[in-house]
């Protein structure tokens, strides 16, 4: 079970990492000191980090974690690619065959 | 059926080995709920210029509001993890104030959501008022829901410390509920990424 | 009792012989395999072509599964046994490649084919073409000729020598359009439009109906669909014309309540713009002048407050 | 105080909804009547409803399909017999009678005839198969139980109470929705779909988890069966493609009982996502009907080719790639949704590649068969019927897969002879198979096989008769789910395909009478399955006894090999003593499963109806029994070793003494 590998440590330095994230995702969007595209460049890929810091330090998902655990988050995220991608696809196209 | 039952019953209680299991079944689970969360994202994305006669969404969503939800839901799933430490460590007093100080910012979390929620209903934007607000509240409740889930999950461990202190397989529940806990604040970062930032940029 | 299975055996083939003869000439006349327009008749040929293809990998399998029951069969069978075969690096070769190779010219007549027979492409050039605009009610087709200015309820007519266009919409659940003669089909849904355009090779009268399941009504929502010489085109058009029935917001509103085996009917003016208005009714996203935060591009160019 | 519920909610608008109600009502009443005059409730509920037992789970399973299945049918007959006379006039059949039975049909037979049964097999023989004493989660799998059977209940209770939905088994919204559908049928199908969902998503966590975690230490994963390999994917599949039917059917709720606006017409609906996300769950679950049965298909093709099975690696590799590829075609159910070229070519494409897979499966069942020595057991029959007739409906599955092709053949009675084409020589042969196969293992006693063969010959014989005529009638231009219609040219067919529904309800009785005559004779000595190994098995299963100890194996087995049965039984230890015995850890019974299962049932029954103050007492019902049992520790029962050794001790003597050696019931 994970809680033994984890201790105070990584747990304090996860809340910073994700704090400072988080941080700077509302900054960007709070003062709007960049282009837009360049904000959503930021907010995804801080958003993308956090998810990462959220696993490893809260969920504790490392090295050590059991191969079957991985994969089936590996699984889980090759379908949610082709869920959320297929409809996201889909609908668009068709709502730009419909509206006129 | 004349197949063979046992009279006899001694009751014991889960091996460690019955406990690691449930983890992987429970990581499962999680990934099913990554699953509903990620199709009512892509909702979301489909229906989110779908305001017909309601209001657009910058103008209903407060990004000050959104903050300190956003900081509530991170503080707690730190101190959560405090109190999976403290577990750890068999300090029991020192889990139940960690989870009792958890519960009070996932109090605070949904305390401001229900405001936010009312709030834009009372202003005429309700889940009745267009596709967008439907899918809104349909996402983001989803969420609400999981985390008041989450809280009553916490007050029955507070409960069950209290009662059966730290035995095995109380931490192992515990440890799977902080999986929840922390997992829910992993959407919340979809949430806040996809639903409430881009409404501030587009 | 031997004599008597025998008999109902050869009874039974007979039967059967009759019964596929019977429906063999009576599907050769089947508005798919017998179309009546080109697209139909690609959309026919696509489905032979690639049933045909097929067959490569279906034969073998019936023949194989009959010829090994039978000669490796417990009781009597005549083939060798080794029980312990179970690989073979050839078979497994050709198993994989076989079908593969099928699906890959499966799939490249697929991909031509679709964007080939894409329901949105126009098949005439435009003084070639008629439009018709067609709305879905319950349970009755609407079809409003927008250059003409009249419309029809359950009879779609046109010149056989030109194209057809459709666009298409519901003022109710969703629909799906056919016209199996003439191929080609599309959900009709409303608060959008869909398109479909068809073409006939001669004059004829095709049956076309609702396809999607919509209640009530829904078995007898079918309509005739007729290509004209130009001539009885232009009677047809004259003949509506001189109904003095208009179709505007107030007629359609009665006609579009639902009604079941709607007969034919012919309005000789329709509201311009019928079609928009009912799309409005459905409208998802606001107007775009409603969006505060897509610039408008002509705002570089002012000054002050004038107007420009 | 009732919500919508009133007396005009009872059916006496017709007499045939009305003969409906009285045979549900009447068949409740005798089933009620028989316990309590034989006094066995006590008996049922301790050693059945309560039991944790995954292979009493199992055995629940499958009788509540064999009771869907008859349900299910009756519904076929009617709608054959209205299509068969209703040219140019009205049937017997009122329309919204007509579309209520359609629609009950086709969610019945998936929902709670296709998923009981498949989930069934799996729940006797999995465990079995890979040398486990149980599954992961034994209270988790009796919910799964509880709440499909509250589904199906859901569904029976539409007879009676209400009427129930008329939009289909697929629901497509607006029609679907409250302004288009306002009464309480939508909801009762919308309740049983969800609920029943839920209990599936957990079946295939369970079967994943048990299938990975509690294998005999010693088998690798390329030593498992091919039925364990063919349920681990389609347990990923329903663990992973439920969620979306979650998703998509508590939508609707939300829009028919909150008046959101997911797929309505107006306010920013878009009803093109409900069919979308539906198919994102329907065209896996079609997937999640037939591997089951691909497995059954590999046991039964090597078990009665006395052989091994041919291409064990290209069958696990093509059970996997067609997992995977299942998520990705979903869209080929709306070609003519007005997508464009490309997205349908590249859906189109993705469907068709799974013939690839699919064939490769067909030609190792093939291989498998030769050089073998076939045993024509009524599960080979239902084999060989299934090579050769499911290849048909692979093909014009294939072919509807074109998208052009599609456009001619969507929604016409071409696409109901696919899917029935696929689905009963597909899917539900192998259940059946799968059925005569391990019914001995499951109960103890064998099936009688004349009956079998000739269940068989009317299945087979009434599939061709009434479902090929579907296929020309698509070239006719017939649409599906028509009450009545207009063109004399379709009748004659139309009967012909009622013609083929009486054969198959011969096939259907003579499996009743299978039933009734092996139950009658099963206490005749070479009916009883002493051995455990009736056909010479090969695979783990056949180890056990029949019915299996509760514990199905004193000690777990030690698997060297593939076939690990077989290879014990050359190397001749297959029956080896196995003192000393140690004590063994098993779940106690709980009732805790059955009030989750009545409680879903109520909260469906309650939200369809609007009785507003049942559905939060159902609520915190569910809750406080998820508390209850969260807070329990002690949820096992211990077997001492003395008792696992003087049972198996009694079983190796019976062995001993039995005349005939393991598997010689077919020499
Ligand atoms: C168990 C159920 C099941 C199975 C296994 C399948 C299998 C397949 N299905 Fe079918 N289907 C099923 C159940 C349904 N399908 C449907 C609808 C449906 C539609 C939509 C049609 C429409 O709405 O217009 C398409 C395009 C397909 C395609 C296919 C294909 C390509 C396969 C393939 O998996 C088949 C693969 C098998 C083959 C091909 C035969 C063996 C292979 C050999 C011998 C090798 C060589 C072959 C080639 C190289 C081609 N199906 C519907 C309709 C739902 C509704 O609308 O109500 C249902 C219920
Ligand atoms: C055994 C004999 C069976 C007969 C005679 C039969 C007959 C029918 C008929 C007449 C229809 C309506 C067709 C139409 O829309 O015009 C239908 C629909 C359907 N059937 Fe069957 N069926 C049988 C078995 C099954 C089985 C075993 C399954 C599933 C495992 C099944 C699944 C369906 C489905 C999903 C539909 C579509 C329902 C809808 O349109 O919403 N059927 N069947
Ligand atoms: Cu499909």
């Amino acid at each position: 079970m994970q809680p033994h590998s984890s201790n105070t440590r990584k747990l304090v330095t996860g809340f910073v990492l994700a704090l400072a994230l988080t941080l700077i995702a509302f900054a960007a969007v709070w003062t709007l000191a960049f282009p837009v595209e360049l904000t959503f460049g930021i907010i995804a890929i801080s958003a993308l980090f956090q998810v990462a810091v959220h696993l490893h330090y809260f969920l504790g998902i490392d090295s050590k974690t059991p191969v079957e655990n991985i994969l089936a988050m590996a699984f889980a995220g090759v379908l949610i690619f082709l869920m959320v991608g297929g409809s996201l696809w889909i609908m668009f196209d068709l709502y730009e065959r419909m509206m006129m | 059926m004349n197949s063979y039952r046992p009279t006899t019953s001694r009751s014991p209680g889960p091996t460690e080995e019955t406990l690691d299991v449930r983890d992987f079944g429970f990581w499962l689970y999680l990934m099913t709920d990554a699953v509903i969360f990620s199709l009512l994202f892509a909702t979301y994305v489909v229906m989110f210029q779908n305001t017909a006669t309601g209001p657009l969404p910058v103008e209903v969503f407060d990004i000050k509001h959104v903050f300190a939800e956003t900081m509530f839901l991170l503080v707690s799933s730190v101190t959560f993890g405090f109190a999976s430490l403290a577990c750890v460590r068999e300090h029991k007093g020192q889990a139940i104030i960690w989870l009792i100080v958890t519960i009070i910012f996932g109090l605070g979390f949904i305390s401001l959501e229900v405001a936010e929620f009312v709030g834009m209903i009372n202003s005429g934007a309700a889940p009745q008022t267009s596709g967008f607000l439907t899918a809104f509240f349909s996402l983001v409740g989803t969420h609400g829901a999981h985390v008041s889930l989450g809280m009553i999950g916490i007050t029955v461990m507070i409960f069950q410390i209290l009662i059966k202190g730290l035995t095995s397989p109380v931490k192992s529940r515990l440890h799977r509920l902080g999986m929840f806990w922390h997992f829910l604040d992993i959407v919340w970062i979809g949430i806040f990424s996809i639903v409430y930032m881009p409404a501030w940029l587009i | 009792m031997k004599h008597l299975f025998l008999r109902a055996f050869i009874w039974g083939i007979s039967l059967l012989g009759l019964l596929l003869v019977v429906a063999g000439c009576s599907l050769q006349t089947s508005p798919i395999a017998d179309p009546k327009g080109p697209i139909a008749l690609m959309e026919r040929d696509l489905l032979y072509t690639a049933f045909f293809i097929m067959l490569i990998v279906v034969i073998p399998v019936f023949i194989m599964v009959f010829w090994f029951a039978w000669r490796y069969r417990a009781k009597g069978g005549s083939g060798e046994y080794k029980p312990e075969w179970s690989k073979s690096r050839t078979i497994e070769v050709f198993v994989w490649s076989i079908p593969t190779v099928i699906i890959i010219a499966l799939g490249y007549l697929v991909w031509t084919y679709s964007h080939l027979l894409d329901p949105y492409k126009k098949i005439a050039a435009p003084e070639n073409t008629i439009n018709v605009q067609v709305i879905a009610q319950d349970w009755k087709w609407l079809f409003i000729y927008p250059e003409l200015g009249i419309a029809s309820v359950n009879e779609l007519a046109f010149p056989a020598d030109k194209a057809i266009s459709l666009k298409l919409t519901s003022d109710t659940v969703m629909n799906s359009f056919l016209i199996p003669a003439l191929g080609g089909q599309i959900y009709a849904m409303a608060g959008m439009t869909t398109q479909l355009n068809l073409q006939a090779n001669e004059p004829g009268r095709f049956r076309g109906r609702n396809t999607q399941y919509s209640g009530d009504g829904y078995s007898m929502q079918f309509f005739d669909a007729v290509a004209m010489t130009t001539q009885e085109f232009e009677d047809w058009v004259a003949n509506v014309k001189a109904q003095s029935k208009p179709l505007s917001t107030v007629t359609y509103n009665e006609l579009a309540k639902p009604s079941i085996e709607h007969d034919v009917e012919f309005f000789s003016w329709v509201k311009p713009g019928l079609f928009e208005e009912v799309l409005k009714k459905y409208a998802r996203r606001p107007a775009p002048t409603l969006r505060r935060h897509t610039p408008p591009p002509t705002q570089t160019n002012c000054e002050g407050n004038k107007p420009c | 105080m009732l919500g919508r519920l009133g007396f005009d909610s009872l059916p006496f608008y017709s007499p045939v909804a009305f003969g409906g109600a009285s045979v549900t009502v009447l068949g409740g009443l005798a089933v009620f009547v028989l316990v309590t005059y034989f006094g066995k409730w006590r008996y049922f509920w301790e050693e059945w409803l309560t039991s944790l037992d995954h292979k009493r789970i199992g055995i629940m399973y499958i009788v509540l399909a064999l009771i869907m299945l008859v349900r299910g049918f009756v519904d076929a007959l009617m709608m054959r017999a209205q299509q068969a006379i209703a040219l140019n006039n009205n049937g017997y059949l009122a329309p919204e009678h007509f579309d209520q039975v359609f629609s009950s049909h086709g969610t019945i037979m998936i929902f709670f005839m296709a998923m009981p049964f498949l989930t069934g097999l799996v729940n006797i023989v999995v465990p079995q198969q890979i040398g486990a004493r149980d599954v992961a989660f034994p209270f988790m799998n009796s919910i799964s139980l509880w709440l499909t059977a509250a589904g199906a209940a859901l569904v029976m209770v539409s007879l009676v109470i209400g009427k129930f939905s008329t939009a289909g088994w697929t629901g497509y919204p607006p029609y679907s929705g409250a302004l288009y559908s306002p009464g309480v049928g939508v909801d009762y199908w919308v309740w049983a779909v969800l609920i029943s969902g839920i209990g599936s998503t957990m079946t295939g966590i369970n079967f994943i988890v048990t299938i990975i975690k509690c294998r005999t230490p010693s088998m690798r994963l390329m030593q498992m069966p091919l039925f364990t390999w063919t349920i681990l994917c389609t347990s990923a599949l329903m663990a992973f493609a439920f969620p979306a039917l979650t998703v998509v059917t508590a939508m609707l709720a939300l829009d028919r009982v909150l008046e959101f606006h997911f797929f309505t017409n107006a306010l920013g609906g878009n009803m093109m996502n409900y069919v979308n996300l539906f198919w994102i769950w329907g065209h896996p679950e079609v997937y999640i009907l037939i591997l089951p049965a691909f497995g059954v298909y590999s046991e039964v093709t090597a078990t009665f080719s006395q052989k091994r099975l041919f291409g064990y690696k290209s069958l696990v590799y093509a059970t996997a790639a067609i997992t995977i590829l299942s998520f990705s075609v979903w869209l080929h159910h709306f070609f003519t949704m007005g997508s464009g070229p490309n997205v349908n070519a590249v859906f189109g494409m993705a469907t068709m590649i799974i013939a690839v897979p699919t064939g490769v499966k067909i030609f190792d069942w093939v291989f498998t068969m030769y050089k073998g020595r076939i045993i024509f057991h009524p599960s080979m029959l239902f084999t060989i019927g299934f090579l050769i007739t499911f290849v048909i409906g692979g093909v014009s599955g294939v072919l509807l897969a074109i998208p052009p092709a599609d456009f001619l053949m969507h929604n016409s009675t071409f696409l109901v002879a696919h899917f029935h084409n696929v689905l009963i020589p597909g899917a539900v042969f192998g259940y059946f198979a799968g059925f005569q196969y391990w019914f001995p293992k499951a109960v103890g006693f064998k099936l009688n096989k004349k009956w079998g063969v000739r269940s068989f010959w009317f299945w087979i014989i009434g599939f061709y008769v009434a479902f090929m005529p579907l296929y020309a009638l698509g070239f006719l231009g017939m649409t599906r789910r028509m009450e009545r219609y207009e063109l004399a040219e379709w009748q004659p067919y139309l009967m012909v395909a009622a013609l083929g529904a009486l054969f198959v309800l011969m096939g259907i009785i003579c499996q009743g009478m299978q039933l009734y005559v092996s139950i009658r004779d099963r206490d005749r000595e070479q009916n009883m399955d002493v051995t455990g190994d009736p056909y010479n098995g090969r695979t783990l299963e056949w180890q056990t006894s029949s019915p299996p100890a509760e514990y199905n194996f004193a000690k777990i087995p030690e698997v060297r090999e593939l076939d690990a049965f077989w290879d014990m039984k050359q190397r001749g230890v297959a029956y080896a003593p196995q003192a000393p015995y140690e004590d063994i850890h098993l779940p106690r019974n709980t009732g805790i499963g059955v009030f989750l299962g009545g409680l879903g049932f109520l909260l469906g029954f309650a939200v369809t109806w609007y009785i507003w103050w049942l559905v939060a007492l159902c609520f915190i019902g569910i809750l406080t029994c998820l508390i209850v049992r969260a807070s329990q520790d002690h949820t096992f029962e211990i077997i001492p070793a003395a008792e696992i050794e003087a049972h198996e001790t009694a079983r190796f003597k019976a062995l001993a003494e039995h005349k005939q050696a393991p598997g010689d019931f077919w020499s």
